[in-house]
């Protein structure tokens, strides 16, 4: 498919690092899907659909920070979603994030607690202003934050928030992750079950459509395999390791 | 039943990865090996690590691809353990590599170990790299003798169809050693955005590949097969085993399979049933069709 | 608000029928004139009548259709009566003709009455014809040449896109005399019979035309707006307005329109007013998207 | 689309100079559109289906000819159904054939009469023994019967019928008619209102698909905007006059 022309209607700005970006276009999704944001003249990177008309970007390089620079009625290009969101099942699940990881989850949490599921999150940033959609996660049901710094919730990392006694996550039917690379890998070694837990993966992805395999991990192509996996399927594999640059040499995670 | 031998290597069947799909990694390489392919073919590799273009890389149209990826690669001094890590699959595992001149293509073929080299003298979208040599039959030549003198692997030379008479680059391979040629490279295209006048490809344009350009492909493989005593192995536009018929019918003695990767991860083990049940059905063998057009 | 003006013709439209279709019979070039074509090209016009090859001479495949009709024609002698009867329609009526060299060409520009010549050297499948000739751009130079000598109308070139760069034969042309070139015929292609290993059209291969060509055409137009002074028509795969915007922005005056008409045959009044209203929202005019990629 | 590949599975002798060959797949048709026969090597031809599984060839030349030669278990190449076959309306309609014209209306009789339809047909050919599908047409509804030598029926062309008593054309609701041109021309030119009529045409095919323009009658695609086309439509063109060659060049019918 050919970018659709997506026309800025507001910007909200949820953090000081991250914008929520609304246009005039829906995009029907499972939470988790992505789509490919073209920013013309610039680069195209993928998003998380953090509405089903916006997105919600953190300032991180070039692409990005042109986002951050883009005025109402502009418009930018959107191919998608891609890839498989996230699969919902059981009546009481957890919900971890860190950073702009919240992007995904936040629909997933919404359209969770809108068939009555209950939804647990686990919110986490590295201080209490960059805490994002925390309003929404606390709607769809509990919240416990925890920031790098502690000025809100507990002091360190939202994978510490497990070894409280606060969280117990065998009693959670279905676990769902996003956030920086090793905060995902802490979740994966830890005692969880890994086959209850589904992990919004994030890779140098170029084409988006599953050919070319520059997202690839050991194989499994996270842009059109997933984003999202399940635990056990990144079991021993690079995830957590090892990833990709733009030329394919390995770097560590 | 499917079994092949080209260029002295022994295939389980005759269907290959194509160069440029999920081929950067040692992983990828090998998923796509138990997935099927009786070979596969890595990324193009180059001299030094190479980011590529900038995205957007690649787009789905209508008909077929569009893609200008600019031959990303880690580089042959970096790659080695992927093809090593690929070759775990059981399957032959050929580099496909590409250079600005002879001497940079010799330097790779030397110092990279793999069954086969799969000279990319055809990308339509790498200044300096590709069709701009694969456009020329003196070029080619040279090319093809210099990295036959480098190594002893078998070497096939990738031919682009952007050319008046591919029988011409294809003859020159030939001349030069080459063991087989593949054809076709993509062809050159452009598409864009009418919203804003924007080329789509953040490098304006690129290659054609996918459904669309098979009717090309299969007339590039017919001419030469015609013309050459090496055979030929056909890639463009294959989606399904009814396309791999009509390749070898056209003189192809195996084909790539690229883009259609994309949307059917298992198209090579998809292909090789419907293939058997289409011969058995036919009371044919993979040699009977093989170059059957000319024949009529 | 589409009227366009190209090599001195006065278009209500830039979307032209192009040549081989519905080109044959002074009727057809009329219904299609009043269907809102903006100008209509003949059928390929040569020296003596020729019944072209046998059937199968199209077909459709998945992405476009393949043809070989072989130029079939009454001849330059039968055909007057015929433009004749087109122009009764009221838009320019452009007579495309073919030959083996310079001197037939001059013999049929000389003698028949046209708006405008549209020299077909690019016809991928008549041999001695057509893309023999429109690969070599001395020849294309030479063949322009003699037609302007022989007529006061306008000549259009059209080129074929099986070639290396097709910016050399588009100089070519233009050195010539050329008025405008018309980019692109159709690319070489072939499609083969799976139950049987038979060619499907009776000339074995043919001419690739449809949507699945679009991209290439689009880069074609594009080479050839910033190689060239004089004005490009585009052609190849327009089966939407969108088409036709992207073809504008790449370059093209105008476009000509060919396989579509066979599922649409009131595709220009669609594309039309399509346009028109695209044009009116983007408060756009046509001089404002003309080579509107290059600007970027 | 391809050419499917249809096995032949028999043959039977309709007349001395036709053959229906039945195949072994089924093509849903409305009657009067027509299919590209492909036979390899040779050519590719026009021919309407006379059954869903069957053409009627009438040996004309190189083509029709070649399927004569064929044999059961050889396959032919079935491009179609192409073109807008016959509209049935009406409770009464008349049928008029001549020759291999009963190819294309011996369908359409035998639908029209299963649907409840009265259904006439007034049959014509050079003599008795080609006379083609008289039993299908029997079964259907009344048949009136015209040889040019008297050996069966009136003698004369089956538009002389019309001049009798037996058929009264002003009764029918619709009247459909296919046979060689001259004889649908005089049905054109008769006193019947043109409206009523629709003729199945024959024309010289290249491309069969609407593309190339051989066909055409004063600009109207046989193969696609026909080959069935109303009277109406047909009045003033040069149907009955003129047709093209394989060369484009006019000649008389
Ligand atoms: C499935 C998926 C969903 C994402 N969702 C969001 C989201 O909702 N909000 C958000 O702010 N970010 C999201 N990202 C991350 C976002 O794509 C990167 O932050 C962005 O590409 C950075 O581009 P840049 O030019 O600003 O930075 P650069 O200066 O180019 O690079 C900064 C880092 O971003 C990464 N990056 C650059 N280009 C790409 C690319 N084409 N693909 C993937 N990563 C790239 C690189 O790892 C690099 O280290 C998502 C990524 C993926 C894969
Ligand atoms: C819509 C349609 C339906 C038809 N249905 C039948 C049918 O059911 N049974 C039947 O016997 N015949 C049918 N015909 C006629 C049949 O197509 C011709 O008889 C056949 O093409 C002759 O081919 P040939 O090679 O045997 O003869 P040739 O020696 O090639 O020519 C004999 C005559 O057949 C005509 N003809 C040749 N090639 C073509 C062609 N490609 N398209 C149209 N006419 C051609 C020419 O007018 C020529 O004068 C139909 C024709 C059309 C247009
Ligand atoms: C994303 C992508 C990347 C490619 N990269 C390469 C490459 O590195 N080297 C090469 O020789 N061909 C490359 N190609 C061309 C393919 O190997 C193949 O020749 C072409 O895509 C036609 O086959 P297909 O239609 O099956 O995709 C690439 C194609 C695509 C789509
Ligand atoms: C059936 C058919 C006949 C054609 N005949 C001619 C011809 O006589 N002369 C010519 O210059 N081009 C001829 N062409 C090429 C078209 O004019 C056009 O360049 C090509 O089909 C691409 O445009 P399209 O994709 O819109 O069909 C023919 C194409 C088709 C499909
Ligand atoms: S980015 Fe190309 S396969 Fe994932
Ligand atoms: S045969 Fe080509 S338009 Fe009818």
């Amino acid at each position: 498919m050919r970018p659709v022309d997506a026309v800025i209607t507001k910007f909200v700005d949820e953090t000081p690092s991250t914008r929520t970006i609304f246009f005039d276009t829906f995009f029907e999704q499972v939470p988790g899907q992505f789509v490919m944001v073209w920013v013309r003249g610039v680069d195209e990177i993928p998003m998380a659909l953090s509405y089903e008309n916006a997105i919600t970007v953190h300032k991180a390089g070039e692409a990005t920070s042109a986002l951050f620079e883009l005025d109402e009625c502009d418009s930018i290009g959107i191919r998608g979603p891609f890839g498989n969101g996230f699969g919902i099942s059981g009546k009481n699940i957890l919900l971890i994030s860190g950073g702009v990881g919240a992007a995904p989850l936040a629909p997933l949490a919404e359209r969770a607690a809108s068939s009555g599921i209950s939804v647990t999150t686990m919110l986490g940033a590295i201080k209490k202003d960059e805490l994002l959609f925390g309003k929404r996660f606390e709607t769809a049901g509990k919240v416990l934050i925890a920031t790098d710094d502690g000025s809100e919730g507990r002091k360190g990392y939202v994978t510490d928030l497990l070894d409280d006694n606060d969280v117990d996550a065998d009693r959670f039917d279905s676990i769902y992750c996003c956030g920086p690379e090793p905060m995902m890998k802490k979740v994966l070694d830890s005692s969880i079950i890994p086959e209850k837990v589904q992990f919004s993966l994030h890779r140098y992805f170029k084409c988006g459509i599953g050919v070319c395999g520059a997202c690839c991990i050991d194989g499994l192509r996270v842009c059109k395999d997933g984003p999202v996996f399940r635990g056990d399927v990144l079991k021993d594999t690079e995830f957590g390791k090892f990833k990709r640059d733009g030329c394919g040499c390995k770097v560590k995670v | 039943m499917l079994t092949t031998k080209i260029s002295g290597l022994e295939l389980k069947n005759p269907l290959m990865l194509a160069a440029g799909i999920m081929g950067t990694t040692g992983g990828s390489l090998k998923r796509m090996a138990r997935c099927g392919a009786g070979a596969v073919i890595t990324k193009s590799i180059g001299i030094e690590p190479k980011p590529g273009h900038p995205n957007p890389t690649m787009v789905k149209l209508r008909c077929g691809y569009l893609n200008a990826m600019g031959l990303p690669n880690p580089s042959y001094k970096l790659f080695q353990p992927e093809i090593d890590e690929a070759k775990h699959a059981g399957v032959p595992v050929i580099a496909s590599i590409f250079g600005v001149d002879a001497s940079e293509f010799s330097v790779i073929a030397g110092a990279i170990n793999a069954d086969a080299f799969e000279l990319n003298v055809s990308c339509p979208h790498a200044e300096g790299y590709g069709a701009e040599i694969g456009t020329d039959p003196a070029l080619v030549e040279g090319i093809t003798k210099a990295v036959k003198n480098a190594t002893d692997a078998p070497v096939w030379v990738k031919l682009t169809p952007n050319v008046a008479d591919i029988t011409e680059t294809g003859l020159a391979a030939q001349k030069g050693g080459a063991d087989a040629v593949v054809a076709i490279n993509t062809l050159r295209g452009m598409a864009i955005d009418i919203e804003s006048g924007h080329p789509i490809l953040g490098n304006r344009f690129g290659g054609l590949s996918g459904h669309g350009i098979k009717p090309v492909a299969v007339k590039c493989v017919h001419d030469l097969y015609s013309a050459l005593d090496i055979p030929v192995i056909g890639c463009g536009g294959i989606s399904g085993w009814e396309d791999v018929v009509e390749f070898i019918m056209a003189g192809a003695r195996a084909v790539q399979i690229g883009s259609a990767v994309g949307d059917n991860i298992n198209i090579f083990s998809d292909i090789s049933s419907c293939l058997e049940a289409f011969l058995s059905l036919k009371l044919w063998t993979l040699d009977d069709i093989y170059g059957m057009v000319h024949e009529i």
